[in-house]
């Protein structure tokens, strides 16, 4: 009994001081001066945990101020799930009073997230690469904005590459998730375009130990080229096993597997890789007149300075971007109304679709109502790894 | 498929069951002496793998901060759950091995870690720091639940994977690593190109199989361990304490996990999470042994190795769908050829 | 007497408080749950309640759904399943698939959701619940996974990105999108399931699931299709998830294959046993604790560490193995004790019906044929011949003794007479009718009941829910009935008899205790009542005397007198030679697995073979 | 006599009824005290709890030490062994690894000891010696007693406890088991025996308690109590019989043995 008393105390105890610690917070929480508020759901955690932790750390780096309005940043985990996601969606419409959400950093949980934005009229700017997310721009999608290159524009690239440098076939192998599905059904027609055949499909799983199978059935088909559609170091992996089986032919990478650890991991192995990647990764390398060019070296030049030398990436630069969007439309929406409104999240919405010329540090963007993710060429090089280094390749016709 | 790419597919699912096979046998010796369904010991390996990594990097690890953590938490709860028969002796033997020992082991580690020692020694750190975590979250997380149900054991498995693989992400982050492989030399037999380092796993697999099979049928305190395995009451009856067993099965664990982080490292990336489903496979292994043999076990993961290589080849979309679904048909036929008898509670 | 610590540990159950039940009674029946929907009802409109306070509100119905099932399934029908989220999402993508590409309303994608989801369950369960022990809980592994894999790799499901643009179900113009109202949906949802499963519980089927747990031979032995309560538990803990499924589809509007994998699956079974998965409340209360810890944690953690990020699941990890150390069958259990709350008792309608007797077969009519008759019966195990070529019958109203030194083979010969083992070869008849091999359930339907050596009641039921399990043959009503409670009067009538049973061998006093409470002679008497409540023919009783004490068994010998007066037949293995001496019309004798002797006791008493064998001869 | 091993007001619950009520027994050194009552008396009960196998309330001492909060392995290596009534072997180990495992406690005294104390068991229990490489699982009834009981003699306890070691055994084998018995106690070995074959407990013992529903409702010298009318109408049967056909009191095919 009295065992009983302290477990139940104990956890009524918990729980009761939990939940009311939450209330006052939540009621509690000064709004001084009419911040804006903006709610970042990324995924620290689960299996996208390798984008999503860097693009939490490029928060700290985002404007805590615009036309001398305050901007709050509440950063929440969403683990990767889709579930999650959307109860953070809700979280920051019922409870933080957000303005707009950036989030998340896949596609499947932004695809959920999105309804939420819309239903609640909240814009929503995403830091997934699919084009599913904004297109075509419907009563829904109206709201959603996304940073990163359509995989469309990197397959492009990638497909231009293929063609300049003599490649008749190509193998793919991709993850067994909603990147590799993503990769896949962009580099099809890509591939098209410039008749080149697709001769094999594989896939494998991010946590794989072996992909040698799929290695040997890709080989098989005697493709002129393969391309790995996985994100971050498991990238490095089929890359390895090829080598390992022998295959002599170039091989591509996407954008997905540019970062540092990748290098690490790789080493020799991914040595001559070619993929398409956004500006910032080779920021010192572009020529002077790019128009990323000092941003990226800006970001990348604070970013390590608060996560040390060699810690950045690409996925921390969708973050940012986001940032200088929403950076670029605040002052449009305030002079409309005040933040906290639905008619200043209407007002931002709008100032978002009708940025125009903001300067990325991947590209610049020029959004229209049809197109939410206004992104260029400029918004894509062709890099090569040489040296275990990144090898901004001179721009192809 | 040609003969020489079913040689090779054999060849890489007899590797990667090899490893199956070692974390199978490990959960069949903690189940059978605990009764826990040790799911956590996936994590051993991640942590092994990344701790070798870091090590090899030149970096201190900070699996020691959580190695000095989880023994000084595991003292204090020997220490807290003993408090009315503890006598000074036994004060010391837990200072010694739960407070000394990881103190000892997490300085020489930084010592030695920045100076970037040859690869052995930084595998001897490497098992030394992590191996003695087996029995520190035995001590912690299981022996308070001992006469629990199984269930209850397992749930609490599951909370420590949570904590691990938590705990792995702030250690080591999200991206893998990966190490040097200890033998770079390739053979040729026949058509076979075999690695050195696939040689390394198959050779110190086996030798830790026979030295687990000298453990259990030469020594007393092997036999004592299958004593408790048989039958716990009984061993408690001639003075064989279930917590010296218990933390014996998972000081074998943690070592056993370390080691194959150790093997597969240089084989593939590892990420903090990848211990769980390497983990899985393991006990797939296990569990058509019936978590109780261990021959079959290692049998068994070798056949999921080589099914997960055939797999892979054929429709590696589905590689996860028919590994995990060939194990119904062997249960099934494992349920059938057994006499129906009536079931345990747990 | 077994060892206590191996019975210790074998009733070291997850549902150490045992299931409760509706308490009986109309109005007490609905107090509790009533209360409970009237204070849920208000809760939304608790002023300064910050609205995403309905949202986790939503976020635990749903869970609590699932977790509720796995009361059914897990707690109380001991299988450990880790395939829910799978039945989750059968029901959610059921409804996202026909709402989206075929417009079919939400309301009239249900019941297809619940059809889809409860034949899927079917079909899983059909192929794995024969598994034992551990091999069930990793089979559901096994499905989850793959299925997490299929629906990612199919177009049908749209791959990993899944299905977007699910509409909100709707009545009319009114569509059920806010926080608020799907808060009353949902829990409108949950306070169904849990009347439908406490209705459930307390029915004859109910206590065939839940008699799941005393073990699969007692529950045949009365007839019980144990097969078929383990897959009817399964398939009702999978609708309770495809409801939960078809809320979330439309909650969420979207679905991925993300929320339906094995994480999702450990989180439900993680919910149901933090909270006590021996009760339904229990359920609610472990999906809502788990889901406010982990949302408060995310709130929490960051400000405390002051550093972002990855700590929750550390935090999260430690407090469940925290939680399970001191409270191991979940916290619901300490919750009653804190409330002092006592289990309901049951009010006995005396008034009620008779049941309807057992409709008897035209052999059980005839009244020539022996009751029992066993010719050339022969058992090997390997090569040990424990039963021997053994012939013996047992005639109409009549008692008869089987005795014999230790590993005679008395035992064995009732496992094969009572169905639990086949023979190896010979014959046994039943009224003249062939029953050699038949299983436990079909000799049961034949008039044929029995007690066990070793006392097998179900732990988590009263002394009179164990007796009126014995009725089993007796009800009709199905788990339909059951749910819509339309079986009040069968069930009424079952414990009207299942009491009158107790009273006949005099324990009605005790008939709300729980059974494993009573001290083990008892529990063996409790065994005798719930035979009868078989309405037998015959009686078969494995050492019925062992633990009485010397006037019990002078009771004990005085109705089973009356009994075959009455008209019953009666086989009973004993060792207690006073007892059998004094009772029996006739023994037979064994030694190494045959026949060694047959005669009345007095004959025996004087049998030079007998003296022998029992006094010497064995080395 | 001092006393071995003493319950003082030992109460046990168990499946939440209290088995045993208030006990109060002593064990003196080098003699042999019995304890019977019908199956259900809370026999075993009591030697769990004196073992340590199931929590109890009031005073248990050991060598006027009390030993109430050690587990079933301090209070083996103080010197109580305990024979359990399923007599818990290790079946699927051979016979000697079973004994071996006995003197797990003295592993650190090397082979010679380790030998000579096996030697003395098989000694004492010659079929064991023949079965010696045999897995004990394979045994017969009386085997496993034997075995069980050597597995306790290898830690040299200072009192044995038996719980029914009759159970389930022919005559014979009783006897000679009882025949052991008696010539442990010439060694020095202090035993308690709990029996329902009262007779032949009684017969062996120096003292003897009667055990009914929980509580002691008789004690006294072995002999007195042979002659005690209660004891004689309830426990042993009524005269008329050959001398141990009621000795088959004892229940349980013992099939489930070491599942």
């Amino acid at each position: 009994m009295k065992k009983a008393f302290r477990i139940a105390a104990f956890t009524a105890a918990v729980t009761i001081s939990v939940s009311a610690l939450g209330l006052i917070a939540s009621g509690s929480v000064a709004r001084a001066a009419d911040p804006v508020r903006i709610g970042v759901t990324v995924s620290s955690t689960g299996p996208a945990a390798s984008l999503g932790i860097p693009e939490a750390n490029a928060v700290a780096l985002l404007a805590k101020e615009v036309a001398g309005h305050p901007v709050e940043y509440i950063v929440l985990d969403d683990s990767t799930d889709t579930t999650k996601g959307v109860a953070n969606m809700r979280k920051f419409i019922s409870e933080e009073k957000v303005d707009a959400v950036v989030g998340s950093s896949v596609t499947p949980v932004t695809l959920a997230m999105v309804e939420v934005g819309a239903e609640n009229k909240v814009p929503v700017v995403s830091l997934a690469a699919n084009a599913k997310i904004v297109e075509p721009v419907d009563e829904k999608r109206k709201w959603a904005f996304k940073t990163p290159q359509n995989d469309r524009l990197m397959a492009k690239g990638i497909a231009d590459h293929m063609a300049a440098n003599g490649v008749k076939s190509v193998g793919f192998i991709g993850f067994t998730d909603a990147y590799g599905e993503g990769w896949l059904e962009e580099i099809k027609p890509a591939l098209e375009a410039k008749g080149i055949r697709l001769v094999a499909v594989e896939r494998y799983n991010r946590p794989d130990t072996s992909v040698t199978g799929q290695a040997l059935k890709l080989m098989a088909a005697k493709p002129d080229a393969i391309m790995i559609a996985g994100a971050g170091t498991p990238a490095a992996l089929p890359a390895r096993t090829l080598k390992e089986r022998g295959f002599k032919g170039p091989i591509y990478q996407t954008h997905g597997a540019a970062n540092n650890d990748f290098l690490r991991v790789g080493g020799k192995d991914v040595e001559g890789s070619v993929l398409p990647a956004g500006p910032v990764l080779v920021a010192d390398q572009l020529p002077d007149n790019h128009p990323s060019k000092k941003i990226a070296q800006k970001f990348i030049s604070d970013y390590e300075a608060k996560y040390g030398k060699g810690s950045v990436s690409t996925f921390g630069a969708h973050m940012y971007d986001a940032g200088l969007l929403l950076q670029a439309a605040i002052p449009a929406a305030l002079k409309v109304a005040k933040p906290g409104t639905p008619e200043f999240r209407a007002a931002l919405r709008d100032a978002i679709e009708n940025a125009k010329d903001v300067v990325y540090t991947q590209g610049v963007v020029n959004m229209t109502p049809t197109d939410h993710v206004g992104q260029d060429d400029r918004a894509r090089v062709m890099v090569q790894i040489k040296d275990g280094a990144w090898k901004l390749l001179p721009a192809s016709k | 498929m040609d003969l020489s790419i079913f040689l090779i597919l054999l060849q890489d699912g007899v590797i990667n069951g090899a490893i199956y096979a070692l974390l199978g046998l490990s959960l069949v010796l903690v189940f059978t002496v605990t009764r826990v369904i040790f799911i956590p010991q996936g994590e051993f390996v991640s942590f092994g793998a990344l701790t070798l990594a870091l090590l090899e990097r030149g970096q201190t690890p900070a699996t020691i901060w959580l190695l000095l953590a989880l023994g000084v938490v595991s003292a204090v709860a020997q220490v807290w759950q003993g408090r009315r028969t503890l006598s000074a002796r036994r004060v010391l033997a837990i200072a010694g091995t739960d407070l000394a020992l990881p103190a000892a082991v997490a300085a020489v580690t930084m010592l030695l870690a920045p100076m970037k020692p040859p690869v052995v020694v930084q595998i001897a750190l490497t098992l030394a720091i992590i191996t003695p975590m087996g029995p520190y979250i035995y001590r912690m997380a299981f022996q308070p639940l001992a006469e629990a149900s199984t269930l209850v054991l397992l749930i609490a498995a599951i909370g420590v994977h949570l904590a691990l693989t938590g705990l792995g992400l702030v250690f080591f982050g999200a991206e893998g690593s990966r190490t040097e492989p200890f033998s770079s030399a390739m053979f040729e037999i026949g058509s076979l190109l075999v690695s050195g380092q696939s040689l390394w796993i198959m050779g110190v697999t086996a030798a830790l199989v026979a030295a687990l099979g000298a453990f259990f049928e030469l020594t007393l305190t092997g036999k004592a361990l299958r004593a408790t395995a048989v039958n716990r009451l009984g061993a408690r009856l001639v003075g064989i304490a279930p917590s010296m067993s218990s933390t014996i099965a998972f000081t074998l664990a943690g070592f056993i996990g370390a080691l194959s982080g150790v093997l597969v490292s240089p084989l593939t990336t590892i990420y903090y999470d990848t211990g769980f489903l390497i983990g899985l496979k393991g006990f797939v292994a296990a569990i058509i042994a019936g978590l109780a043999s261990y021959p079959i076990a290692g049998a068994a993961a070798i056949l999921v190795g080589v099914v997960e290589a055939l797999a892979s080849f054929w429709a590696s979309s589905f590689k996860e769908v028919i590994v995990f679904l060939i194990i119904i048909p062997v249960l099934l036929w494992r349920t059938w050829g057994a006499p129906v008898v009536e079931e345990d509670d747990h | 007497m077994s060892t206590p610590a191996s019975t210790d540990n074998a009733a070291g159950s997850v549902s150490g408080a045992g299931v409760e039940t509706a308490p009986r009674g109309r109005g007490a029946r609905l107090v509790a749950p009533l209360a409970a929907l009237a204070v849920s009802a208000l809760i939304p409109l608790v002023p300064g309640l910050p609205q995403f306070w309905i949202t986790l509100l939503n976020y635990i119905g749903l869970y609590a759904l699932v977790a509720i099932g796995l009361v059914v399934l897990t707690g109380v029908g001991g299988m450990t399943s880790f395939g829910q989220a799978m039945f989750v999402g059968a029901g959610a993508y059921t409804t996202a698939i026909l709402t989206t590409r075929y417009g079919v309303n939400p309301w009239l994608a249900l019941p297809a959701a619940l059809a889809v989801t409860g034949v899927f369950a079917w079909g899983v369960g059909a192929v794995t619940l024969r598994l034992s022990g551990h091999y069930l809980p990793l089979a559901t592994i096994a499905w989850n996974i793959s299925f997490f894999y299929i629906v990612g790799n199919l177009d049908l499901f749209a791959k990993f990105d899944g299905i977007s643009g699910i509409p909100p179900i709707a009545i009319g113009g009114f569509a059920f999108s806010d926080g608020p109202s799907l808060y009353y949906l949902i829990w409108g949802a949950v306070a169904l399931a849990v009347i439908a499963t406490l209705n459930l519980l307390d029915s004859r089927v109910g206590r065939a699931i839940r008699a799941l747990r005393g073990g699969v031979v007692a529950a045949e032995s009365f007839g019980v299709d144990t097969g078929r309560a383990r897959i009817l538990a399964f398939v009702y803990a999978a609708l309770l998830a495809g409801l939960s499924g078809w809320l979330y589809a439309h909650l969420q509007r979207a679905v991925n294959p993300s929320p339906f994998g094995l994480n999702a699956s450990i989180e439900y079974l993680l919910m149901a046993v933090v909270g006590g998965a021996g009760s339904v409340w229990g359920a609610i209360l472990g999906a809502g604790l788990v889901t406010i810890i982990r949302d408060q944690l995310q709130d929490w953690l960051p400000w405390l560490i002051g550093a972002r990020g990855n700590f929750e699941a550390i935090a999260f990890g430690v407090i469940l193995v925290l939680l399970l150390q001191n409270a191991r069958d979940g916290l619901w259990p300490h919750v009653l004790r804190l409330c002092k709350a006592r289990p309901a008792t049951r009010c006995h309608h005396a008034e009620a019906g008779e049941l309807a007797p057992r409709a008897r077969s035209a052999g059980e009519q005839r009244a020539d044929a022996p009751v029992l008759a066993v010719r050339d019966l022969r058992k090997q195990f390997g090569g040990l011949v424990a039963v021997n070529d053994l012939s013996f019958a047992v005639g109409r109203r009549e008692i008869v003794g089987l005795i014999g030194p230790n590993g005679a083979g008395k035992s064995t010969t009732f496992d094969l007479v009572t169905g639990v083992t086949p023979p190896t070869s010979g014959d046994i008849r039943y009224f003249g009718e062939e029953a050699t091999g038949e299983r436990a359930r079909v000799i049961a339907r034949r008039g044929v009941a029995r007690t066990f050596q070793h006392v097998r009641l179900a732990a988590g039921m009263s002394v009179i829910e164990n007796v009126a399990l014995g009725a089993h043959l007796r009800g009709h009503a199905g788990a339909v009935g059951a749910v819509l409670r339309l079986d009040r009067a069968e069930e009424a009538r079952i414990f009207a008899e299942a009491h009158r049973q107790l009273g006949r061998v005099g324990l009605a006093d005790l008939a709300d205790r729980p059974a494993v409470s009573l001290a083990l002679g008892q529990q063996r008497i409790v065994e005798i009542a719930r035979a009868l409540c078989l309405d037998p023919s015959m009686l078969l009783l494995d050492e019925p005397a062992a633990g009485l004490r010397h006037r019990e068994k002078k009771q004990l010998a005085a109705l089973l007198r009356q009994l075959r007066d009455e008209g019953l037949s009666i086989l009973l293995v004993e060792h207690d030679m006073d007892f059998v001496m004094g009772l029996t019309d006739r023994l037979v004798v064994m030694e190494f697995g045959s026949r060694l002797a047959e005669g009345t006791p007095e004959e025996i008493r004087n049998n030079p073979a007998v003296l022998e064998a029992y006094l010497g001869g064995v080395a | 006599m001092s006393a071995l091993l003493q319950l003082e007001k030992l109460s046990v619950a168990y499946h939440g009824v209290d088995a045993v009520r208030g006990v109060s027994l002593s064990a003196p050194r080098g003699a042999i005290v019995s304890v019977i009552g019908a199956n259900g008396a809370g026999k075993s009960t009591m030697l769990n709890a004196a073992m340590g196998i199931l929590p109890a309330r009031g005073q248990i001492m050991f060598d006027g030490a009390p030993i109430h909060g050690l587990s079933v392995e301090e209070r083996f290596a103080r010197g109580i062994a305990l024979v359990a009534e399923k007599r818990e072997l290790f079946a699927t180990l051979p016979v000697e690894d079973n004994l071996a495992l006995g003197r797990f406690r003295f592993r650190r005294e090397g082979r010679a000891a380790a030998h000579a104390a096996l030697e003395e068991v098989y000694d004492l229990f010659p079929r064991l010696r023949e079965r010696r490489r045999q897995l004990a699982g394979t045994l017969s009834g009386g085997e496993r007693q034997m075995l069980a009981m050597g597995r306790a003699l290898m830690g040299k306890p200072r009192l044995l406890m038996l719980d029914e070691p009759s159970l389930g055994l022919a005559p014979l084998i009783v006897r000679e088991i009882f025949r052991i018995v008696v010539s442990l106690r010439e060694r020095g070995v202090s035993i308690l025996l709990v029996e329902q074959n009262a007779r032949a407990a009684l017969q062996i013992s120096d003292y003897g308690y009667v055990l009914e529903n929980g509580r002691v409702s008789l004690e006294g010298p072995s002999a007195a109590l042979q002659e005690d009318a209660r004891v004689a109408a309830t426990y042993l049967g009524f005269g008329a019989q050959e001398d141990g056909d009621e000795d088959e009191n004892g229940e349980g095919d013992d099939d489930d043995g070491e599942a």
